[in-house]
């Protein structure tokens, strides 16, 4: 580590906020080699930001305030330079892109502009024509198509990856050396995420320059980091090289944090109907599988065993499909058939209907009695539009639902009331998903009031205190307003308010995503012992497919509005047979340690 | 772009015709409603004479007709399409190129286009030069309050602005007469009036004559304009002062204005290169919305000052229940306001890329 | 557009310039010219009487052409068009401009001819002809003759024209013929004890520049600035004032004929609604008068800027108006609580006609006995005005079945309804606004209960007609010599009527009728000394009083003089001017 | 992980707090207070009869007798609110208590109370009420329609001009107290503002809310009359309202509610749009709860702080408002408001700075009393700009 590029001791960052100070960052230290990157992780609000943030020294100047430290770039301390002179440090030195690329870039200036004006800033002998070409070098080489036309393009015309690519041409403009990035990848989807991240690397090998990545995923970290350092609570409690540290934590907290990756979690009594067909065994499948040896008469009994196996395989679209239809008979709560839920699109003078966003499109779906579906696929893909569609919270535009083989589709709101028991729904924003203006005890009481459900008050504050014991929450927290509690809490409430009807099916639209993946791992424990319990039914909306994996028995991949794969999870996740599947599936980094 | 500003001016229809009624309802259901008898101020006429005018006016107005036929057949003479009617109120056949008739105003006895096309543009002279100057100051102080946030500067105008706002118009408006305009102290604007007599025989731009210096027909103008600009300015200041600060503080810490940063910009250039145009998206949106107030305090502000606006024949035409003149001030006035408001999402559409009609 | 407004003025100028050349020409062709020598050059033999004190005036030391006469009107004028026009501003505008026969003497009260040389009227009083001067002209150069006259009347007589109210007082008149080109006659249907002001009164209107407008009358009765005539000022173009303006501006006529030529070059008024800015911009020295309210006029008479800068007025012209509560007598076809002649007395007499003169006057007014000022022959100087007495007042409405049965402080009549009343007033008014809220006191006093009613001036118009109010506050203006007809005669209190009160008395009918159509003053006024004789007794109105007038005039204006008929301020012909060495605006 | 500051206030107490951290909006309630009480007590403020007097042993309270409906309605009124606050009830509650109490107190009124009809202020100066024992008198010894005629008043005189009675600030032109009425004057600016206000809210309300909740048709009507009453200027409307159909205080308040009700329903659509979409709604509607809970329990209450902004901003506009319509000549006629005072003046040739500067003065302190709370109430629901310094997110 002699050839640091970056080397931060005892970085201290104090924050005033209120009437107190947040020691934010607290007596730090860590290197970055030239060319390597170094990886920060850590919960929400553990410093990771602020760290960054005072490496280039963005922090606002009345807040922030460094009692101790220094931050040597190739020696020099940036925490003595004065206002010029930091700012040829920024961009020109060290540059940083941020976590939104939504917001990140400044929506009234091209893309092109914006790039420009980075160079110009660091080279102010460059000529416009000059700077315009280098610009669209730099488009170029964050492989956006087209770079010279997309010049002039603003950034409302790029999606969110090409969005978070122009912030890394901006950020590479002026080939720094040092690029931090903080949770670059947090935003976008899985896929595009494999994208940037690769990107990245590539961007790495070839400008040798060291990188700061800020994330609190480990897979990702596996995948980028040359050194990890894990933070909590202002304190970097455990530095090292990422292997060491990924394969044997030190320190307590660090070793937590790993165990609660979904992928590291027990699956409770489910280990053995995991046949998991890993893809160590498919080269072994495969060659079993090549016609030379299909009409071999010399086949080990377990070689047939397997090929037939594999036979099941390739039949297991068909197989599953009777599977659903034999266990329709027996016990599907959930009937959708050729559901569609078109948004029309109004133009011209009059708003005619021109168009329509198929956001479900002909979808066709049983969710069996007890069951947890999982349903995954890009963003914006239909999701959560269907979700709502089974609550009735979104008109259908063709098609039938049945709960319980009762038809929801064309009930009036008054015919509806007495099935809405049966079905409730939980939200992403532990934010949004309470009102705040009302106890947490009117927010689980009014429903069961309106569905005849406890015979007074006192009987159904006694059930809703119940319902939040079970979800281990204090009773008293009844009489608390939802702005008492933090994000896993609400999360909780949430759930329990979607339970206090006793539903049989709950919709779970990325409840865990806005969640820290220690209580992330809590939530999903509770969720499984409470389906458990009241033998609830489950459709889990989600794109993390490590929690696929943990928690659903089948799963469903929907792409542009139609469900392209569905069946037995292991099957699903072990050997996708839809392009889009095995497409999403090996964008998923994996914590392979 | 094309069908966004038709399906606009389409709409713009049934809210035109909404004012229309609204007034024309106002004006029927008010003790005496319309009749012709309000029309004849004559207080020395003989009986049968006074019945003589009366049935002129019924006839040439169809006073007469129960109010909902009274108000249809108005609104085929405004409108540019309909039945065309001859002299004596009969109805002709049905025409697309019939023009526009505002009718005639009862009490000046003029059509009512006339009358309009001489105040309309002294109103709107008064509003064009009020708008930018509120504009320019409530930016300057929004802008200087932002970026002093908390210091004294942004507590003392954020206080003096809502202190300006709270002062009546009239209050202001005879206190400047009374100290500007005085011999008694300053007399250093005008009384009355948006030019003076003199004025009318000067040449356009001020010059050197050999009688000394002449101050011409534009600088006379804008020498009586001021204190009824200030008059009419000051209350806007607070409101877009606040939403300045407010604009330009949130766009301070957007993240776009981080990325900027981030890039090696000095404070200055993210202010002005960076948050200032996102700013300003606000503050168009609004500006439309100023037009009716700016009309309104054209009512006050042409009464203290003698100006010979809309708004002073606006008060004219409703107390001397002039319907024909009320109504069109009512429905022009509601006109220039969609306008205002088409315009300004237009401008809109320019200072915003994200934003776009189809 | 102003440029181009500009330049068609030129135009005009130009043109007209052209014509007076060719006509000089002619003129020193014919020899001529010698008659026509400047008026203020002549002897005062040879001035017209009705010149005469113009001309006495342009004989003062200090006398000087030259300066402008700046005033300001408070409302905006709708049209100056003549007929057309309703308001006091425009005829105001219009005198300077337009002629008559006949003017009467400021000294005398004699009528004496102005573009008539003489009269003479017929022994039943029935036909008058003029004999007119033969060297007037209207300003465009056009001579003025008796076809001018004849077709003024006819003009105003043309049911298409918008001039219904000229059109009802000539109505009288049988016929106007024109005997030759400088004599007309006029022959009246009746005898008319106010023929001559009638007849002598007509504005003269160019039938040259009229006429055209026969054809069109719409045009002509949507005009507004359409005004031409003989007078000492003219309008810079005749046809094409507009309101918008903002002004109103009559330059000197250099064609005048008359004996005397008016002193400003140019007469401007400026339009200033606002009261205060008003006040400012005479301090200022920008307008030439300010006339003002009696608490003003007393505040400002101790202001040392204003009486450094200013000579201040106050007179009794005799053609001042009165004003009056007059008392509805039948509602709704069914007589009120006021048809009652003693609860008008008693309301007359709880009436402090001079606390009131006292207290919102400031003593700057006389109280009022009839329609007929003191001054007038038509007064009966025996009549007193009621002396307030509340035991009297109280009585009479004891009389009249007036009791406080239940004890809360207001009359009861005999069925129990209590004694309230409205009384509408026109909101604009200050002074009429502290009076009424002073007699609201004092008629509480007896018991009675008045509530304040202000009204906008088209609904309390439309309460008229209606006669849908209980009692009402107004002013009716009056002339030299006042006709009861109108007012007070049971004839007109027919619906629209100006008896709105629906006071009728036969007997004063019949009084009314007699005197109107007595032409000899000396039986007529008698007749209407005992018309003014009951009306006193019936008390159909409550008479309040007169108003001085109170005006501040800029030091600048000499020869201001008190005359019979008021200050001489604006009186035609001119009589007024500015010294040359206070003059403040150049040509 | 740094654990969430947990404080056991609800969500109005904390924007309460907030609200009343500022100097100005102290200044501001201090201000609306002395009005209240001004209004409330005025006839003991400001009044020409003694408040309590004793003349051959008797002791007496004229002021009482003289009471009118109005005076003693309005204080009880007072009392009942009083009493509600002390009670331990939510808010809902209390304010319904509130308004129950005063309108059972306005039919009692009515019914019970009656003054003498016709008053004659200047015999409380004659012997009747001078020659007595002792007597008590109100600290402003004038009624506000008391026109002095019997001291010979002649209206216009300044401060402390007048030998023998003392006006603090003056008399008008009538001649009456400029003080007392003043003081009476409270009343119409306060219940001009607040009565006005409350009807332009409630039309607003109900417009906006149907326009946010059902969007679509409703919401495109809707928004045409939001547009005609917004695109005719108000004051023109009001022109219009009071020219046509008189005015009388009641009616110049519901002209003013009626004529300005389009920004709030503005104002609540877009609210409810953005609150429909909130997730904690679309569970109260899978959670099956009636509609008027859902718009009533679940939206309204979200979306009514910033409304309230909009309201305490209403009230001051609905105050000048009234102050420009008496300027306009169209003023209420005989009750003593400053809007009328300050037209006085102004229409006053001769500038009379009294009757200016402390009617004026009280507009400009009370708009500006309610900017300054409306601005406090918007900071400190505004979290953007409160809590900026800090977070970033
Ligand atoms: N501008 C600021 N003023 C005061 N406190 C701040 C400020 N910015 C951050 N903090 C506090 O500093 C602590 C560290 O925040 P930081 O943003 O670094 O967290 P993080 O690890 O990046 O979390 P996340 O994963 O959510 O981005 C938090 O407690 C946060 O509330
Ligand atoms: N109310 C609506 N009107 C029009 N289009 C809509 C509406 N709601 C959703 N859509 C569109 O329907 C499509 C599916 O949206 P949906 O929210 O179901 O996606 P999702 O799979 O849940 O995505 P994410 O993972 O981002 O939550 C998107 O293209 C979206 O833009
Ligand atoms: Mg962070
Ligand atoms: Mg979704």
């Amino acid at each position: 580590m002699s050839s640091a590029l970056l080397e931060v001791r005892n970085l201290r960052t104090y924050l005033r906020s209120g009437g107190g100070e947040v020691q934010a960052v607290d007596d730090i230290s860590f290197s970055i080699p030239k060319g390597q990157t170094f990886c920060l992780v850590g919960e929400s609000g553990s410093g990771k930001s602020v760290s960054a943030l005072s490496v280039i020294r963005l922090l606002p100047d009345g807040v922030a305030s460094h009692p101790s430290g220094e931050i040597l770039l190739n020696g020099q301390d940036l925490l003595t330079l004065d206002d010029p002179g930091i700012r040829a440090v920024r961009g020109l030195k060290i540059a940083m892109i941020f976590q939104e690329p939504m917001t990140s870039l400044n929506p009234v200036m091209s893309i092109g502009e914006q790039i420009s004006e980075a160079l110009q800033l660091h080279h102010p002998d460059m000529d416009d024509a000059e700077a315009s070409e280098r610009t669209i070098k730099a488009l170029e080489q964050v492989q956006i198509p087209n770079a010279a036309s997309r010049f002039r393009d603003y950034p409302h015309q790029l999606s969110g990856g090409q969005r978070q690519r122009v912030m890394i041409a901006m950020a590479l403009a002026c080939e720094p050396q040092l690029l931090i990035a903080d949770e670059p990848t947090t935003a976008l989807d899985v896929t595009v995420q494999a994208e940037i991240l690769r990107l990245m690397r590539k961007l790495q090998d070839d400008t040798a320059m060291s990188m700061l990545f800020i994330t609190h995923d480990f897979c990702v970290v596996a995948q980028m980091a040359d050194w990890v350092g894990v933070m909590q609570q202002g304190k970097l409690v455990e530095v090292g090289a990422c292997q060491t540290v990924l394969r044997t934590p030190q320190h307590p907290y660090t070793q937590q944090l790993l165990a609660a990756v979904p992928e590291n979690l027990a699956k409770p009594g489910r280990a053995a109907f995991a046949v998991n067909p890993a893809v160590a065994g498919t080269t072994e499948l495969a060659d079993l599988a090549s016609p030379a040896l299909a009409d071999d008469e010399h086949l080990s009994d377990s070689d047939k065993k397997l090929l037939s196996v594999l036979d099941r395989v390739g039949l297991r679209r068909q197989a599953s499909q009777n599977a659903a239809q034999g266990e329709a008979e027996v016990d599907n709560l959930i009937q959708i058939r050729d559901l569609k839920v078109w948004f029309p699109i109004k133009k011209g003078v009059f708003r005619q209907t021109v168009d329509y966003v198929k956001a479900v499109d002909e979808v066709s779906l049983d969710i069996p009695r007890g069951e947890i579906v999982a349903l995954v696929g890009e963003s914006g893909c239909g999701k959560t539009t269907l979700g709502r569609a089974v609550l009735q919270l979104e008109l259908p535009t063709a098609g039938s639902i049945r709960i319980d083989g009762q038809e929801l589709t064309g009930l009036s709101a008054r015919e509806l009331r007495p099935l809405r028991r049966k079905m409730q729904i939980a939200f992403q924003d532990p934010q949004s998903s309470l009102n705040p203006r009302l106890l947490v005890e009117t927010t689980l009481t009014e429903p069961m009031k309106v569905h005849g459900i406890g015979a007074n008050h006192e009987q159904r504050i006694e059930l809703a205190g119940q319902l939040l014991e079970d979800m281990q929450l204090s009773r008293e927290s009844l009489w608390r307003y939802p702005h008492e509690f933090s994000g896993g809490q609400r999360q909780r409430i949430g759930l329990a308010r979607a339970l206090a009807l006793n539903p049989e099916f709950v919709v779970c639209d990325e409840i865990t995503s806005a969640l820290d993946v220690s209580v992330q791992a809590e939530i999903l424990q509770l969720l499984l012992d409470i389906r458990r319990r009241r033998n609830l039914t489950l459709l889990f909306i989600t794109h993390n497919i490590g929690v696929v994996e943990y928690l659903s028995d089948r799963t469903v991949v929907m792409y542009k509005g139609k469900i392209v794969e569905q069946g037995v999870t292991s099957l699903v996740c072990g050997s996708p047979q839809d392009v889009y599947t095995q497409r999403l599936l090996s964008a998923v980094p994996r914590l392979v340690v | 772009m094309l069908t966004y500003l038709l399906r606009r001016l389409l709409l713009m229809i049934p809210t035109l015709l909404g004012i229309t009624i609204l007034v024309f309802s106002v004006m029927a259901m008010s003790p005496g409603g319309i009749s012709a008898q309000t029309l004849i101020g004559g207080m020395d006429m003989k009986p049968q004479e006074k019945q003589a005018l009366l049935d002129y006016y019924n006839k040439r107005y169809g006073l007469d007709q129960p109010a909902p036929v009274q108000y249809l057949r108005w609104l085929n003479n405004v409108s540019p399409i309909g039945f065309v009617t001859d002299a004596q109120g009969q109805r002709g056949e049905f025409s697309f190129s019939k023009g526009m008739d505002l009718g005639t105003s009862f009490q000046y006895g003029r059509p009512v286009s006339d009358i309009l096309a001489e105040r309309i543009p002294i109103t709107l002279l008064l509003n064009l030069v009020t708008l930018p100057f509120t504009y320019i100051i409530a930016i300057m102080v929004g802008m200087k309050a932002a970026t002093q946030r908390g210091g004294a500067f942004d507590i003392g105008a954020g206080m003096s602005m809502l202190a300006l706002w709270s002062i009546p118009t009239m209050l202001a408006g005879v206190l400047l007469l009374g100290f500007f305009a005085n011999i008694q102290h300053f007399q250093w604007f005008p009384t009355a009036g948006i030019s003076s007599r003199e004025a009318q025989d000067m040449s356009f731009l001020p010059h050197w004559d050999q009688g000394g210096f002449v101050r011409g027909f534009l600088l006379d103008r804008a020498w009586h304009l001021v204190l009824p600009v200030f008059c009419l300015s000051y209350g806007g200041f607070a409101a877009l002062t606040k939403l300045t600060r407010t604009s330009i503080l949130e766009n301070l810490h957007a993240d776009y204005a981080r990325t900027a940063r981030a890039k090696g910009l000095a404070e200055n250039d993210v202010l002005w290169k960076h948050v200032f145009r996102n700013s300003l998206l606000p503050l168009i949106t609004v500006s439309a919305g100023l037009l009716p107030s700016l009309l309104a305090g054209s009512l006050i502000v042409e009464n203290i000052f003698s100006i010979n606006g809309m708004g002073q024949l606006a008060v004219e035409a409703v107390k001397g229940r002039d319907r024909e003149l009320v109504l069109s001030i009512t429905w022009i006035s509601g006109f220039l306001t969609l306008i205002g408001y088409l315009i300004a999402d237009f401008c809109y559409t320019l200072a915003d890329p994200r934003v776009s009609y189809d | 557009d102003r440029q181009w407004l500009k330049l068609s003025e030129m135009q005009a100028a130009l043109s007209e310039q052209a014509k007076d050349m060719r006509e000089l020409r002619g003129a020193i062709a014919s020899g001529a010219l010698a008659a026509n020598a400047p008026a203020n050059l002549t002897t005062s033999g040879e001035v017209a009487q009705a010149f005469q004190r113009a001309h006495a005036a342009s004989r003062q030391p200090d006398y000087a052409q030259g300066d402008w006469s700046v005033e300001a009107f408070g409302t905006n004028l709708k049209t100056i068009t003549p007929l057309v026009s309703s308001d006091a501003y425009a005829s105001n505008v219009q005198s300077y401009v337009l002629e008559s026969l006949i003017t009467r003497n400021p000294d005398t009260l004699e009528w004496e001819g102005l573009v008539a040389k003489d009269w003479s009227i017929s022994a039943d009083g029935l036909v008058i002809s003029f004999r007119m001067r033969e060297d007037v002209s209207f300003s465009d150069g056009q001579p003025l003759t008796a076809d001018d006259v004849v077709f003024s009347f006819d003009f105003i007589m043309t049911d298409a024209i918008q001039a219904p109210r000229e059109r009802a007082y000539l109505e009288k008149i049988k016929s106007v013929k024109a005997n030759g080109k400088f004599e007309v006659v006029f022959t009246f249907k009746e005898p008319y004890f106010e023929a001559l002001s009638l007849a002598g009164g007509i504005g003269i209107l160019p039938k040259h520049f009229y006429e055209p407008y026969l054809k069109e009358p719409q045009k002509f009765n949507e005009s507004k600035g359409l005004l031409l005539g003989s007078g000492p000022y003219r309008l810079n173009d005749p046809k094409n004032w507009t309101p918008d303006k903002g002004n109103i501006e009559l330059v000197r006529n250099e064609r005048y004929w008359g004996d005397v030529q008016p002193s400003y070059h140019r007469i401007l008024w400026k339009i200033i609604q606002n009261d205060s800015a008003r006040l400012t911009t005479f301090r200022n020295g920008d307008i030439d008068s300010y006339s003002a309210r009696p608490v003003e006029y007393q505040e400002l008479k101790k202001d040392p800027q204003i009486q450094a800068k200013s000579q201040n007025f106050e007179y009794m012209p005799p053609v001042v108006g009165y004003s009056y509560i007059g008392w509805n007598q039948e509602r709704g076809g069914k007589p009120t609580r006021f048809a009652d002649k003693r609860v008008r007395q008693a309301m007359t007499y709880l009436t402090d006609v001079s606390r009131v003169i006292k207290d919102v006057m400031l003593d700057y007014a006389e109280p009022a006995v009839s329609p007929f000022s003191k001054a007038s022959k038509q007064h009966d100087a025996a009549l007193q005005p009621y002396q307030t007495d509340l035991d009297k007042a109280k009585a009479l409405l004891k009389e009249a079945g007036y009791q406080d049965k239940n004890g809360d402080g207001v009359l009861e009549d005999k069925a129990g309804a209590p004694f309230e009343f409205k009384l509408t007033y026109f909101q604009a008014n200050e002074d009429t606004k502290r009076m009424v809220l002073l007699l609201k006191d004092l008629y509480a006093r007896a018991g009675v209960k008045l509530t304040p009613t202000p009204q906008e001036w088209p609904v309390m118009l439309e309460n008229l007609d209606k006669k849908d109010f209980d009692a009402i506050t107004l002013g009716w203006t009056s002339g030299i010599e006042t006709d009861l007809y109108q007012i007070f005669h049971s004839s007109q209190a027919v619906s629209k009527g100006d008896n709105y009160v629906s006071y009728k008395n036969s007997a004063l009918d019949k009084l009314i009728d007699d005197a109107r159509r007595t032409v000899d003053e000396s039986k007529r006024m008698p007749l209407w000394q005992q018309a003014e004789r009951i009306l006193y007794e019936d008390q159909p109105y409550t008479f309040l009083m007169r108003r001085k007038s109170l005006l501040f005039v800029d030091k600048r204006i000499h020869n201001l003089q008190m005359t019979k008929l008021g200050l001489n301020f604006g009186s035609l012909p001119l009589e007024t001017y500015v010294p040359l060495a206070q003059q403040k605006y150049t040509q | 992980m740094t654990k969430p500051v947990i404080s056991r206030e609800s969500f109005s107490a904390r924007i309460w707090r907030k609200t009343l951290a500022g100097v100005g909006v102290k200044f501001g309630l201090g201000w609306v207070a002395l009005l209240v009480f001004c209004a409330v007590f005025a006839p003991f403020l400001a009044n020409s009869m003694p408040l309590l007097m004793s003349k051959n042993g008797v002791i007496s309270a004229p002021v009482l007798e003289y009471l009118s409906v109005e005076d003693t309605w309005i204080l009880a009124s007072f009392l009942i609110a009083l009493a509600v606050y002390r009670l331990n009830i939510d808010g809902g509650k209390q304010i319904l208590l509130f308004l129950l109490g005063s309108a059972l107190a306005a039919l009692l009124v009515n019914s019970f109370v009656k003054p003498p009809v016709l008053v004659i202020y200047d015999d409380f100066r004659s012997a009747a009420y001078t020659q007595v024992d002792w007597k008590l008198m109100p600290p402003i010894p004038y009624a506000p329609v008391d026109y002095l005629r019997d001291l010979g008043s002649k209206g216009l005189e300044a401060p402390f001009a007048t030998e023998g009675h003392t006006h603090l600030m003056g008399t008008e032109e009538n001649g009456a107290d400029v003080l007392s009425r003043m003081i009476h004057a409270c009343r119409i600016s306060l219940s001009i503002g607040l009565i006005a206000s409350g009807i332009a809210l409630a039309i607003g309300i109900v417009i906006g809310g149907l326009m946010g909740y059902f969007s679509g048709v409703v919401d495109m009507l809707g928004m045409r009359l939001v547009e005609i009453f917004e695109d005719i200027p108000t004051l023109f409307l009001l022109l219009t309202f009071v020219a046509f159909f008189g005015r009388s205080l009641y009616m110049m308040m519901v002209i003013i509610g009626v004529t300005g009700w389009s920004g709030y329903a503005r104002y609540v659509r877009q609210e409810f749009l953005k609150l429909r979409k909130q997730d904690y709604v679309q569970a109260a509607v899978a959670s099956g709860l009636p509609l008027s809970s859902i718009l009533f329990r679940h939206m309204l209450p979200n979306g009514v702080a910033p409304l309230l902004v909009a309201v305490s901003f209403g009230v001051a506009g609905a105050i000048l408002s009234e102050a420009t319509l008496s300027f306009l000549g169209l003023g209420v006629v005989d009750a003593p408001s400053w809007g009328a005072m300050l037209d006085q003046a102004v229409k006053s040739s001769t500038f009379n700075w009294w009757m200016a500067v402390f009617p004026g003065g009280s507009i400009f302190m009370t708009v500006f009393a309610y900017n300054l709370i409306g601005e406090a109430f918007r900071d400190a629901i505004d979290p953007r700009l409160s809590d900026k310094a800090g977070g970033k997110a």
